[in-house]
């Protein structure tokens, strides 16, 4: 365990940013972003960002390989760049965890290569919470928020920042910060009691999923509740777009005049092309889609990753859907 | 209001008047009801109607009258409008819709909450116009008034234009109400910080498409960002270009027939102010084609499908801004 | 930098067979003329045209072909419009295979084989047909039902004549729909033709045709005493990444393009028939 | 585009077929020249234009789009002229509000008589878009990017 006093951060973060780009929350005009660390900027003190740290593993958009097409023949370009070393500071525990589920699909075999080369330069700083709000349910998915993953966790006590290396990168990033002072293990203990009254205490700390996962497929499928709880979905992609463990993505061709660009960019099962083939579409309706979502958070797969969820509590859409339709009122809805 | 709107909705329902009633159900916490419809007077427990019913119902109305027997909507003087210009194109069936017109002084924006210290909310309570939060870690007082919507502060008539029966007396337009002055600040500002605000705002947007899918003005069976031939990617801003298209042109969509709800910069995740861009076209037409607000009284031409020999030549756009 | 499977190579269409009226085989051959990848039965490729789009095919050629890859493809969408108006000699850019393909080497080995087609399903059918028949000691005897809307519909009729129909260990019953003149074999729907035909109980069936086929042809096999599990078919949905990450094909927990398209009926009757 | 270092604007006319495009025509008969860079695109009316074609011309490169179309009064489907007015009117204020020049873009009323009138509107439109410089704020980097 390592420490820090708060009143070295800022020179703590430029330690950090002095080898590599440093990210952290910062306070914008509506809510916390992740944003590049330069002299000067204050950290924010918001329960989570606005937009989760998928971006920096899994982008919006992201070119896959360049065609030049003359005539009859085709040119394949392989635009794959290195990614520089980055850290990102501030991640909270159910962020973290996304990274770990995101990592199953996309480091499994065949390895996509895009992402793998972004977590691999990637250190993740975690940073236990210090005020978890009412849209806040990663206990019921087994998330410790006193224990956030990460390469390396921290927490902040009124007076110093502890930092804790977990993986390897995480030793060696602080092996690399010499401003850094030892502290011993157990330093942290009481910051994690504080948290750990106040999670007991959250509105959603009771929302069970044991009526939930892989062997119960059939079951909540066929379950008559599905056209009650997606009445009102209006089909945007809000719900998938901010949240941290959606992985679909779709791939398209864009023509630039002077060649073919083949790019990738996350896609919504809630939109209304992403069955759509040229004999017809599987999921017609609002509600077979609707479902699909929480299935697959709640179903597939755990049943594909013995029992892990797919969802980590974090809230996003809780805060975000239109109509507040989400997770956690499905999961009432269907749960016993 | 909740207890009239729950005993005039059942007295409907039994009678027989109405089949089924579009309201709001309630949700976990207090600021988060859905939009739901009741089929029988015990569903209606379920009912709610607080200050953070602030969803506009009447696109659901473009389905709902598609199918058999009456229903029965409660709409708020600005959702009353955007029925009417649902009305004037055709898109929702006048008879199979019953209409309860409910006065509204104003919806709370969950954002502002949050903002005045409301995190860890455990409870709601409104008495008067003061909303006390009790939350994990405290509770918090708040004016109804400080945190209002901003579109609820700049509302343009607290008057229901389309109803079969109002609930409390119907109230007014409210010409000055301000609600172009942002829009007035922003063209103040020279080209350089106007590229600025808007390239910072809407780099932000995640194409999540909430905007497109709530906006009462925007029915279209398959949109043009659907439709993959149209070299608009409807996922995804794979350029800062896409993002000014997207926005330029949903916005120009529904230019003459948005009715200023506001419901576009209330569901958008990014809290983009994207009612900017609709009232700077509404601004714009007031000013060239004369005051036109749409959906004040249902087949009303909207400005961009008419016309007059005498308009201004677009480069008004220059001349304009020389002056300001 | 790591091989990405999501990098198409490039392919070159040699030779273009107007099978059907809406049907085409194109061989398919890599930069240096030969197969661009192995494959077993049943698997697929992914092929595209840049700016236009990228489907899922299967491969039609068996992989003891070493000379080039097949693709009959049906004309039915913007992608199969353009590859239809190709003409020889163009690129196109291909990866793959991907899919479970039919388990040749473990269930099906030693077995006595059913093949049941309607239309294009004869495609992904003939690999794995002609995999059978050039390694016929491995295998049992083999027998065809194919039928198509009508005599000219039928895929690859040239090779059912010359090839299959005169192989003594293959017996091929052909169908159409409708009768039509100068069609003298079987007229009918393929259900009803299997249960005239009752095929002995002791063969592993392979079926692939349109959803509606497949549906009724099984209840026919399973009144004439088929076990599910003896049942295999192979799937067609929107398929985009083809490695089971994008999320897009999946029937309950199972991605078609990863652990399909080739599914046991049995395995499919725990799914959701979401298909 | 930049062609060995001096900018070379790349300029889109719609001109509508009756009135502007037989314009054109005419200036190219009466030998009136206008730059080369011009690039015209017939549509049947002015109104015709639609927002999102502007928009992708910018995108594919276009440093200036003007659209030509006959006087008011004299459209040969009657109206169509003063629908692409108010239209047009829309999308150079919305245009102009966020912060794109304003000069990029025009609409000009061009009769079919009026051959030396069109060459001299775009002799001066290709003039201002010269010094106005590349299109920077409505680019999209895919489409620029020689690589």
């Amino acid at each position: 365990m390592k420490k820090i006093s708060l009143t070295k951060l800022d020179e703590f973060f430029a330690a950090v940013a002095a080898s590599q780009n440093l990210y952290l929350p910062v306070d914008g005009a509506k809510g916390a972003e992740y944003s590049l660390w330069t002299e000067g900027t204050v950290m924010s003190k918001a329960y989570n960002t606005l937009r989760s740290a998928k971006d920096f593993f899994f982008p919006q958009v992201e070119t896959l390989a360049a065609f030049k097409v003359n005539g009859k023949n085709i040119e394949v370009e392989d635009v794959r760049k290195e990614t520089e070393d980055f850290v990102v500071f501030g991640v909270r525990a159910c962020d973290a965890k996304s990274f770990e589920i995101l990592d199953s699909v996309y480091l499994a075999d065949p390895v996509d290569s895009y992402y793998a080369s972004r977590r691999e330069h990637g250190v993740i700083m975690t940073l236990s919470c210090k005020k978890p709000t009412e849209t806040c349910f990663c206990k019921a998915f087994g998330i410790d928020a006193a224990n956030p993953g990460g390469d390396v966790s921290c927490w902040m006590t009124d007076s110093e920042l502890l930092l804790q290396a977990n993986t390897e990168k995480g030793e060696a990033l602080l092996a690399s910060l010499s401003i850094l002072e030892e502290a011993d293990d157990n330093a942290a203990d009481s910051e994690k009691e504080k948290l750990q009254t106040i999670l007991d205490k959250l509105p959603l700390g009771n929302l069970s999923t044991e009526s939930f996962g892989g062997d119960k497929l059939m079951a909540l499928f066929n379950s008559d509740k599905w056209e009650a709880l997606s009445e009102s979905c209006l089909a945007c992609g809000t719900c998938t777009f901010v949240c941290p463990t959606c992985q679909c993505y779709d791939i398209r061709d864009y023509d630039t005049g002077h060649g073919v660009q083949r790019f990738r960019c996350w896609d919504s099962c809630m939109y209304s092309d992403f069955t759509l083939c040229a004999h017809g579409n599987t999921r017609n309706t609002q509600m077979q889609r609707f479902r699909q979502r929480f299935m697959h958070k709640l179903v597939y797969y755990p049943a594909n990753n013995n029992g892990v969820f797919g969802c980590v509590g974090c809230g996003r859409c809780l805060r975000s859907c239109p109509i507040s339709m989400n997770i956690v009122k499905v999961m009432k809805a269907l749960e016993g | 209001m909740q207890e009239g709107m729950v005993k005039r909705a059942s007295e409907l329902l039994a009678d027989g008047t109405v089949v089924r009633v579009l309201g709001w159900k309630n949700g976990e916490f207090v600021y988060d009801p859905t939009p739901a419809v009741f089929e029988s007077v015990e569903a209606l427990s379920d009912f709610v109607y607080n200050d953070f019913c602030a969803s506009n119902l009447s696109k659901y109305l473009v389905a709902l009258s598609k199918k058999e027997g009456k229903t029965l909507v409660f709409l708020k003087p600005c959702d009353s409008y955007s029925f009417n210009q649902l009305l004037t194109e055709h898109r929702v069936d006048r008879e199979k819709v019953y209409i309860i017109g409910i006065s509204c002084d104003g919806k709370v924006d969950e954002s502002k909450l949050r903002a005045q210290g409301a995190e860890g909310v455990t409870g709601i309570a409104t008495d008067g116009d003061t909303i006390t939060v009790s939350t994990l870690y405290g509770d918090v007082q708040l004016k109804k008034a400080d945190v209002i919507a901003e579109r609820c502060v700049t509302c343009k008539s607290k008057k229901v234009v389309a109803y079969d029966e109002m609930m409390g007396e119907n109230g007014e337009e409210n010409p000055d109400c301000g609600r172009f002055d942002q829009v007035a600040a922003l063209e103040a500002m020279t080209p350089d910080e106007r590229f600025a605000f808007w390239r910072n705002e809407l780099s932000k947007c995640i194409r999540c498409n909430a905007c497109r899918n709530i906006c009462p003005a925007c029915t279209c069976e398959q949109c043009v960002f659907d439709n993959p031939k149209s070299g608009i990617s409807q996922k995804a801003a794979a350029d800062s270009f896409e993002e000014n298209m997207f926005h330029i042109i949903r916005a120009f969509h529904v230019a003459g027939r948005c009715t200023d709800c506001g419901e576009c910069s209330r569901v958008c995740p990014q809290h983009i102010p994207l009612h900017l861009l609709n009232r700077k076209f509404i601004k714009e037409m007031n000013e060239c084609y004369g005051e036109y607000q749409a959906g004040a009284e249902a087949g009303s031409r909207a400005p961009l499908v008419n016309f007059t020999q005498e308009d201004c030549e677009p480069s008004i756009v220059y001349t304009k801004e020389a002056s300001k | 930098m790591r091989s990405e499977t999501l990098i198409p190579k490039i392919g070159v269409v040699t030779d273009i067979r107007v099978d059907t009226p809406d049907v085409k085989t194109f061989r398919v051959v890599g930069l240096d003329g030969k197969k661009v990848f192995e494959h077993i039965p049943g698997q697929c490729a992914m092929l595209s045209v840049p700016g236009v789009g990228e489907g899922m095919f299967s491969i039609t050629s068996s992989p003891t072909n070493e000379a080039f890859m097949e693709f009959s493809i049906k004309k039915c969408g913007c992608l199969t419009s353009w590859l239809h108006m190709m003409d020889v000699g163009q690129q196109i850019t291909i990866r793959g295979p991907y899919g479970n393909g039919f388990p040749v080497e473990s269930a099906l080995k030693g077995k006595d084989l059913l093949f049941i087609a309607g239309g294009i399903g004869l495609a992904p059918l003939r690999s794995v047909i002609n995999y059978v028949r050039d390694k016929k000691e491995n295998y049992g005897s083999v027998h065809i039902i194919y039928g198509s809307r009508s005599a000219d519909d039928l895929v690859d009729y040239q090779e059912i004549l010359n090839e299959w129909q005169t192989d003594e260990n293959v017996k091929v019953d052909l169908t159409i729909d409708r009768p039509q003149e100068g069609w003298d074999g079987h007229v009918g729907f393929i259900p009803s033709f299997v249960e005239e035909l009752k095929p002995d109980l002791s063969r592993t069936v392979l079926i692939c045709g349109p959803p509606i086929m497949i549906k009724f042809t099984l209840d026919g096999l399973k009144k004439m005493g088929f076990q599910e599990s003896q049942v295999y078919t192979t799937m067609e949905l929107r398929m985009k990444c083809a490695i089971g990450k994008c999320g897009r094909c999946n029937i309950g927990n199972k991605y078609v393009c990863k652990d399909g398209p080739v599914f046991r009926f049995d395995e499919l009757s725990t799914l959701p028939n979401e298909y | 585009m930049q062609v060995n270092n001096e900018f070379k604007p790349k300029i889109v006319a719609f001109c509508c077929n009756w009135c502007s495009y037989a314009g054109a025509d005419l200036a190219g008969t009466n030998r009136a020249n206008y730059p080369a860079d011009v690039k015209i695109i017939r549509v049947p009316c002015s109104c015709r234009v639609n927002p999102i074609f502007i928009l992708r011309a910018f995108q594919r490169g276009a440093d200036g789009v003007i659209l030509c179309g006959c006087h008011p009064g004299d459209c040969h489907y009657t109206t169509g002229n003063y629908y692409a007015r108010r239209r047009m009117t829309m999308l150079f204020s919305m245009l102009n509000y966020l912060g794109i020049e304003k000069e990029r873009t025009r609409v000009e009323w061009v009769s079919a008589a009026e051959g030396a009138k069109f060459a001299e509107t775009m002799n001066e439109f290709t003039e201002t878009i010269l010094k106005l410089g590349e299109n920077k704020r409505l680019e999209d980097l895919r489409c620029k990017k020689e690589w």
